[in-house]
């Protein structure tokens, strides 16, 4: 009814944006092109002050097995990003998967694959039912998913105490500490062992790969990025605008709960304070990877990228023992020139398209 | 056919000399207990002719993060870990990962939830330093009234542990003292914590006789706060920030209990540089109380002697109850 | 057809909405209000009670209007929570470490809070980078910065002075607060009447258009992160005045509520639209579930719970009314 | 007669297009000034350049003789140029007064100064004859008042010129006639107006003089329009000698089994007892002036409104459309919208994805689309529209309107359906484009479609439809079977819009 009458009106319709440029293809080739170069030069910056950058046990697993969590709580928030839209509930909705899995796993016994189902579900249901409110009332996604961060903070606690008697819960199924330990450099075929690369990064590789296939080949993506380039258009040319926005935040719960399920396996538990330190990250991930928040564009490897980027930066920091303020003003001001770089770079496109273009 | 290979790095769990030794103390984030953690770990390392000591409070209260740190430490070198766990919950995973990988781990100002997986826990016993908390404010009420309970995150073992510990103080008191309300999860922030004191005498002033902390921005909020509302509330703090030290000398406050975070920082330091050269816990995961003191304004001059001798006694009872030296 | 330029009359205008939105969330406030002053025996209405009441309701007044500030130029400000603790940690610093009069100390919160704003804009338009996203990494930085003055540390007898003037009370009613309601009326008269509050508005609600007019969004956007900043220097020197200690935990809880307060009040997020009573309002509701809470001894849990709802509640309000009036959003 | 403005080799490109090339364009006060040119030819860019809105590559302007550098719209309101775009550019939130003087807020210590705005814009809304409150909220205004505003804001600059880029594209012929009468009162004043627009016969009935752009050149530079017919206009618009292909002769369709058949239909907008139907072949057409309801019930049906009573019968069955995805997919009907820029063109998506986001559906194996398929519908339907591209890669917002209004016909071409709805398919359309347009519907026809084309264009209307249904405040006023005969069929139309003509 409130989209007739949106429709209807035509008087109260907004003015399209002028065009934005440097919004495709080719640009966006060169912005991953441009992040995998800031971090080459990060990761020869940090090697050459510490050596110890390069360890591979002691840096370079863990560092992968975080650039793992946080691809995949990119990915979350970049499934609504294609809306145009935000989840700032992300966190407390993956604290409210893992709640559900240490729960499956305390009190059923499930195994590991059954709790992170039943983990899974539950974050898509969240989501489902956060995009559910957005599509029919139409508010803001940033209203709604923080009213429901606000609403879960709450809930997530009392579940907890109420159910796990404290914050976390003391089960640990079989195969978590292997997915927390090891790399496949434990595995070994006669004397051929694996590269010591934690076990759960295939896990995020496999999202990205399915979230970008998703968008880039999906009907269901495309029409998400359809509906985030122009909601009403994607209505009237057929689109199931609801349902997409619907699918789209499902999506965002369920990837939140996958990332709240990799950081439960990091950790080695599940824990109320899964996700508390989701949001930030995850918007960082696909900013940093070229992601607008405007909505009707994406790059799932410019997330994957972003994470990584994020994840450098912060460890190489770490390794560098700054003081915990000039870890927190450094890490500022390395996201703010790596997101300026950027801008110099979509600048000296932009000129050398005009150049040509004039010629 | 496929086999398992474990990970370990035999070279950090060999006997060395003490100049060896790198010892990282690490606690959960930012706070005013742990300041004394830096001057001790060079202390520490001169004392006991460390290769080196360091303090890194980076970890931001988030377990990842302090995952993280312990990491980082460890790749530069650093190869014993004094730790305050972020997560009494999960913190044992932590401890494990590094005593897989042959680091000593001491558990520092506070015990994991349920077993302790660290090398050893030493710590304050809260519910023991609560309840003197508590007994002390109820002496100041004159053993007589309604008293309240400022605490921290409610869902922190530890936070439960202190309500026990008020808990058993009222009731040895057999009805004269009734503890109306435990107010929980105010140490987030100042602001916070003064809002939620301002609500609380507000709502309940007139009808209460004494308050106890135990978390410390709550400390510093109901010092201030009884103060200003001039209402005749006994308070009882934790800790010794100068806020509060200053706040017993003027009488704004009773009391304080204080924890001893450089007898745990230092004899922790002490041990761990031990179990680095040959020693073995007798008890693996033994738990150490590290003394709380009750401290008001007559003791204000003499209490840190007691701790030093406190300290000095902990690290002659690890010498002969807890390590086990060839 | 165009002689007699009827509008439509059963729209009714945003004005008039935004009035309506004001005068359901004043009357929401009034029944809440008295309902507990009911249910707590007139407690509420001591003296004790209605100052402590009103005290803490100064900054979050403020810091709403200080993301309202920014909302209006379709912006977030990610780092006002942040930047509040930072320009009161500095202001302190200034007094106890440094020695510099109150006075002193005071204007240089506000000088530091609009500097900070002001990079922030200036990062926004200079990068083009979303102020989200810039306000974010500056976010981190203001936090480093907080903590670094004094550590861990709390400062506290910076200054009698300005901890009497925090503590005072004109008739029963605490100065902060009425500092507040007049920093809200300057942000009324602001936005209403001067020339770039209305330009400011004018680019939120539609840049291009805006743009055409011969306005500069850039001009508006700096305008409006400074204001921000500003604002968060006021929140600030009242949390130095009010509080009479602070360290380094000020502002972590600021960020939501700053949300929060806007939200209710039905300012919009996409820029254009503000409500200066209504964020105003919004965190007298918020204060009233807090107050709640203390009185009844509920377990503080609920409060998230109970404000997430009334977030949600009132937009979906707004909505309902919004459509039985055949409004246009 | 005096030179107000002269702009000589004017040069702008674009990412692949050159918008303008070396363009000229003299304006002399007191003239009216067609400025005329197929869609995408560049009009809308040489108005931009000379608003500070774009930047020119090349090329010179000059203001009274004296050289400008037009950097910013701000530069251009001092220089004397006012203008309304061809897109509307208003504030919502603010009042009509407000905005009209929104380029420069007079003040009075400090603050904006109210009883002065109002003052202002009273007296430029007296410039048009225009009786509107001044207070009231822009987002209550219609179309064709916003217009008029949009100009009373470009008169309160004092601009000597005034650039009307398509002011009447969405405006009855009522209120054209009323915006042409300002136009003249203006120029007599001394103004000099540029007239940008795709309807010819405004043009004879109020320009002076006369530039045309064809590829971004000027190939009539400001030249007096008494030495050009119609047709002259027309073949330097589109380079060669333009023949007004006539329509086919459209088969007569026997009576039968209606496609899409309305019958009594009231809907929740106001509609009342609505009977329609077509058949497949046929072309229906829905006349009736701006705001007669004829949109509001294409949208009901598509499931987007309610309906309280009367049936809707596809292909025989009764339906129930739930909304366009299901009218689409389940009843074959597809809908083209007549506000290309905010409901038909995805302006952030390439060309590809705004032509193939119909067929998605149809072309996806296991919901992955194959891009082959997609590839070769794309390049059909652009080619079919002779869609002016440098690639179906290219953003969609980078096309000129006309070639926007393509794009969005195109996706419902594409999607092969039964029943086609088509709303102010021309708005906005050049001359040669829009006969390609109807000779398209025209085919869409033959090849068994059944249309319901809504259109204000009479002329258009009578061309394409086999039978007109003329609405009026939401009821059917009454149809009749189309001779094709424009003045009886004109008068006949016109004695129902005004309630004295009786139902076919
Ligand atoms: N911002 C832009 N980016 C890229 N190309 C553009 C842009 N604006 C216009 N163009 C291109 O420049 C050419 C001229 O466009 P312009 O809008 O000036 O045409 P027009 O004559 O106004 O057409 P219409 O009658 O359809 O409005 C077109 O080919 C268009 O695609
Ligand atoms: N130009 C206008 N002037 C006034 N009201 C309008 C105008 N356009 C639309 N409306 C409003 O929208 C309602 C429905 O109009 P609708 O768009 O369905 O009519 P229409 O016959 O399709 O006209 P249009 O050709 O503008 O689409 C009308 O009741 C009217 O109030
Ligand atoms: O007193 C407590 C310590 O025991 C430790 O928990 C750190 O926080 C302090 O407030
Ligand atoms: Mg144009
Ligand atoms: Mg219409």
């Amino acid at each position: 009814m409130r989209a007739l009458r949106d429709l209807a009106r035509p008087t109260a319709a907004r003015p399209a944006p002028a065009p934005r440029r440097g919004r495709y293809l080719p640009l966006l080739m060169n912005q991953r092109v441009g992040l995998t170069l800031v971090i080459i030069a990060l990761v020869v910056v940090f090697s050459s002050l510490r050596p110890a950058f390069l360890d591979t046990r002691l840096t370079i697993a863990p560092l992968l097995a975080d650039i793992t969590v946080y691809i995949v709580v990119g990915l979350a928030q970049l499934a609504v990003l294609s809306l145009g839209h935000m989840n700032v509930a992300v966190g407390r909705m993956a604290a409210l998967s893992t709640f559900a899995m240490g729960f499956a796993y305390s009190q059923w016994d499930v195994p590991l694959i059954v709790g992170l189902l039943i983990g899974l579900a539950v974050g898509a249901a969240i989501g489902a039912l956060s995009g559910g409110i957005i599509a029919v009332t139409g508010v803001n996604s940033f209203v709604v998913t923080l009213a429901l961060d606000f609403g879960l903070l709450g809930l997530v606690t009392i579940l907890y105490t109420r159910f796990a008697g404290g914050v976390a819960f003391s089960a640990r199924p079989a195969g978590l500490s292997a997915l927390r330990n090891d790399t496949f450099a434990n595995y070994c075929l006669g004397d051929v062992c694996g590269p010591r690369i934690p076990l759960v990064l295939p896990i995020a590789v496999i999202a990205a790969i399915a979230v970008g296939v998703l968008f880039r080949h999906a009907r269901v993506g495309r029409e998400m990025l359809m509906s985030g380039s122009n909601m009403r258009a994607a209505e009237l040319s057929g689109i199931p605008t609801r349902r997409r926005v619907v699918q789209a935040h499902a999506l965002s719960g369920l990837l939140a709960a996958l990332a709240g399920f990799l950081l439960a396996a990091n950790n080695g538990a599940f824990s109320a304070a899964i996700g508390e330190q989701f949001l930030l990250p995850s918007f960082l991930a696909p900013v940093l990877g070229g992601t607008l928040l405007a909505g009707g564009a994406v790059s799932v490897l410019g997330t994957v990228l972003g994470a990584t980027a994020s994840q450098v930066i912060y460890k190489g920091l770490n390794l560098l023992q700054f003081s915990l303020e000039n870890l927190k003003i450094y890490i500022g001001l390395v996201l703010l020139v790596a997101l300026s770089l950027d801008r110099v770079r979509t600048v000296l496109v932009q000129r050398r398209q005009d150049r040509e273009a004039a010629k | 056919g496929c086999t398992k290979k474990s990970d370990s790095d035999p070279a950090a769990s060999a006997a060395k000399t003490a100049d060896k030794v790198k010892v990282a103390l690490v606690p959960g984030g930012a706070h005013p207990y742990f300041q004394p953690w830096k001057t001790t770990a060079g202390k520490a390392k001169t004392d006991f002719k460390l290769g080196d000591a360091t303090f890194d409070e980076t970890a931001g209260w988030d377990q990842t993060k302090q995952n993280d740190v312990l990491k980082s430490l460890a790749a530069q070198g650093f190869n014993a870990f004094g730790i305050f766990g972020v997560s009494p919950d999960n913190i044992n995973s932590t401890f494990e990962d590094l005593k897989r990988q042959g680091y000593p781990v001491a558990s520092l100002a506070s015990c994991p939830a349920g077993e302790n997986k660290a090398d050893f826990c030493l710590s304050t016993d809260v519910e023991v330093a609560a309840y003197k908390a508590a007994k002390a404010t109820i002496d100041a009420m004159g053993g007589t009234g309604n008293l309240v309970h400022l605490t921290g995150n409610k869902v922190d073992s530890n936070t439960q542990r202190r309500i026990k510990g008020v808990e058993k103080a009222v009731a040895e008191t057999s009805g004269k003292v009734v503890l109306i309300e435990n107010v929980t999860d105010i140490d987030k922030d100042l602001q916070t914590a003064k809002k939620a004191v301002a609500d609380l005498l507000a709502a309940k002033g007139k009808q209460i006789q004494g308050i106890v902390n135990t978390a410390y921005n709550p400390s510093v909020a109901s010092a201030e706060g009884v103060k200003q509302s001039g209402l005749p509330i006994k308070v009882v703090a934790i800790d010794d920030d100068k806020t509060i030290l200053d706040a017993i000398r003027d009488g704004s406050i009773s009391g304080t209990v204080l924890q001893n975070p450089v007898g745990q920082s230092y004899v922790g330091s002490y041990a761990l540089m031990k179990l680095s050269t040959g020693c073995t816990m007798k008890t693996s995961g033994v738990i150490v109380d590290s003394g709380s003191f009750v401290v008001t304004k007559t003791g204000l001059d003499s209490y840190e002697a007691q701790r030093t001798a406190k300290t000095e006694e902990l690290r002659k009872q690890f010498d002969a109850e807890y390590l086990s030296c060839k | 057809m165009i002689s007699s330029p009827t509008t439509r009359p059963d729209t009714p205008t945003k004005r008039e909405l935004r009035g309506a939105n004001e005068l359901t969330l004043g009357a929401l406030a009034l029944v809440g209000f008295f309902a507990l002053a009911v249910a707590t025996d007139f407690n509420l209405l001591t003296a004790g009670t209605m100052d402590a009441f009103l005290r803490f309701l100064a900054v979050p007044i403020v810091i709403g209007l200080a993301q309202m500030a920014v909302l209006a130029v379709g912006q977030m400000n990610l780092s006002v929570g942040a930047l509040t603790g930072f320009c009161a940690m500095a202001s302190a610093g200034l007094m106890v470490d440094t020695g510099l009069p109150a006075p002193v100390a005071v204007l240089a919160a506000l000088a530091i809070g609009t500097a900070a704003g002001l990079v922030n804009g200036l990062l926004v338009v200079g990068t083009r980078i979303n102020g989200f996203i810039v306000t974010l990494a500056t976010m981190t930085i203001f936090e480093g910065l907080r903590y670094g003055i004094n550590g861990t540390g709390t400062y506290q007898d910076y200054s009698p002075a300005l901890v009497r003037i925090g503590h005072a009370s004109v008739l029963g009613i605490p100065l902060v607060f009425l500092v507040a309601l007049a920093v809200a009326g300057g942000v009324a008269v602001f936005f209403r009447r001067s020339v770039p509050g209305r330009h400011m508005l004018a680019s939120g609600g539609n840049p291009f258009a805006a743009h055409l007019s011969g306005i500069s969004n850039n001009r508006s956007i700096v305008l409006g992160h400074a204001l921000s900043g500003l604002l968060a220097g006021v929140a600030a020197v009242m949390i130095v005045a009010d509080l009479g200690s602070v360290n380094a935990s000020v502002g972590d809880d600021l960020l939501l509520p700053s949300f929060a307060a806007p939200i209710i009040g039905g300012v919009a997020l996409t820029g254009g639209v503000i409500s200066v009573w209504g964020t105003v309002l919004a965190s007298f509701l918020v204060r009233l579930v807090e107050v709640t809470q203390a009185q009844f001894n509920i377990n503080r849990r609920f409060i998230d719970l109970v404000i997430g709802a009334v977030v949600l509640g009132a937009v979906l309000l707004g909505r309902a009314r919004h459509k039985i009036s055949g409004g246009d959003q | 007669m005096t030179s107000l403005l002269t702009a000589t080799g004017l040069t702008k490109t674009f990412p692949g297009v050159r918008a303008l090339d070396r363009a000229n364009l003299t304006i002399a006060a007191g003239r009216v000034h067609a400025l005329l040119g197929e869609n995408g030819a560049g009009k809308s860019t040489l108005i931009k350049i000379l608003t500070g809105v774009y930047r020119p590559d090349g090329g010179q302007i000059l203001v009274d003789g004296r050289e400008v550098h037009l950097h910013s719209p701000e530069k251009a309101r001092r220089a004397g140029i006012g203008v309304v775009h061809q897109e509307r550019n208003l504030i919502g939130a603010f009042s009509v007064a407000e905005n009209i003087c929104l380029e420069q807020l007079p003040r009075r210590r400090g603050l904006v100064d109210r009883g002065r705005i109002t003052a202002e814009a009273r007296r430029c809304l007296g410039l048009l004859d225009l009786d509107l409150d001044p207070s009231t909220p822009v987002s209550r205004l219609s179309p064709a008042q916003a217009q008029l505003v949009e100009i009373a804001k470009a008169l309160a600059a004092d601009s000597k010129v005034l650039l009307l880029d398509e002011p009447t594209a969405s405006l009855t012929s009522d209120e054209a006639d009323r915006l042409y009468n300002v136009v003249r009162k203006l120029r007599d004043a001394g103004h000099g107006i540029v007239l940008v627009t795709h309807k010819l016969e405004e043009v004879f009935a109020v320009a002076d003089q006369l530039t045309v752009l064809r590829d971004g050149r000027s190939v009539v530079e400001s030249s007096l329009l008494g030495a050009y017919s119609h047709d002259d206009v027309v073949n330097e618009m589109v380079g060669r000698e333009h023949n007004q292909v006539a329509l086919a002769t459209r088969r007569v369709i026997p009576p039968g089994k209606p496609a899409l058949a309305v019958t009594r239909v009231s809907t929740a907008a106001g509609h009342r007892d609505i009977t329609l139907h077509v058949q497949p072949g046929e072309i229906l057409g829905l006349y009736g002036l701006v705001g007669a309801g004829r949109t509001e019930l294409a949208r009901t049906l598509l499931g987007l409104g309610r309906i309280t009573e009367g049936t809707v019968v596809v292909d025989g069955a009764t339906a129930d459309i739930r909304d366009v995805g299901d009218a689409l997919r389940r009843y074959r009907i597809g809908y083209v919208t007549e506000n290309r820029k905010e409901e038909g063109v995805f302006l952030e998506q390439t060309i590809a994805r705004n032509v193939a986001v119909t067929v998605w559906s149809k072309l996806a194996r296991w919901g992955l689309v194959r891009d082959r398929a997609e590839h070769s519908i794309v390049t059909e339907y652009t080619q079919r529209l002779n869609i002016k591209l440098s690639s179906a890669e290219q953003l969609a917002g980078q096309l000129s309107g006309g070639n926007q209004q393509k794009v969005s016909l195109a996706k419902w071409l594409a999607a092969d359906c039964k029943v086609l709805i088509i709303d102010e398919p021309t708005v906005g359309i050049d001359i040669r484009s829009k006969g390609a347009f109807h000779q398209l519907i025209g085919d869409l026809a033959d090849s068994g479609v059944a249309v319901l084309l809504i259109s204000s264009d009479l002329p258009e209307v009578v061309a394409l439809a086999d039978r007109i249904a003329v609405m009026r405040d939401f009821r059917i006023a009454g149809e009749v079977v189309n001779t094709r005969e424009y003045t009886p069929m004109s008068r006949a139309i016109i004695r129902l819009i005004h309630g004295t003509g009786m139902a076919a």
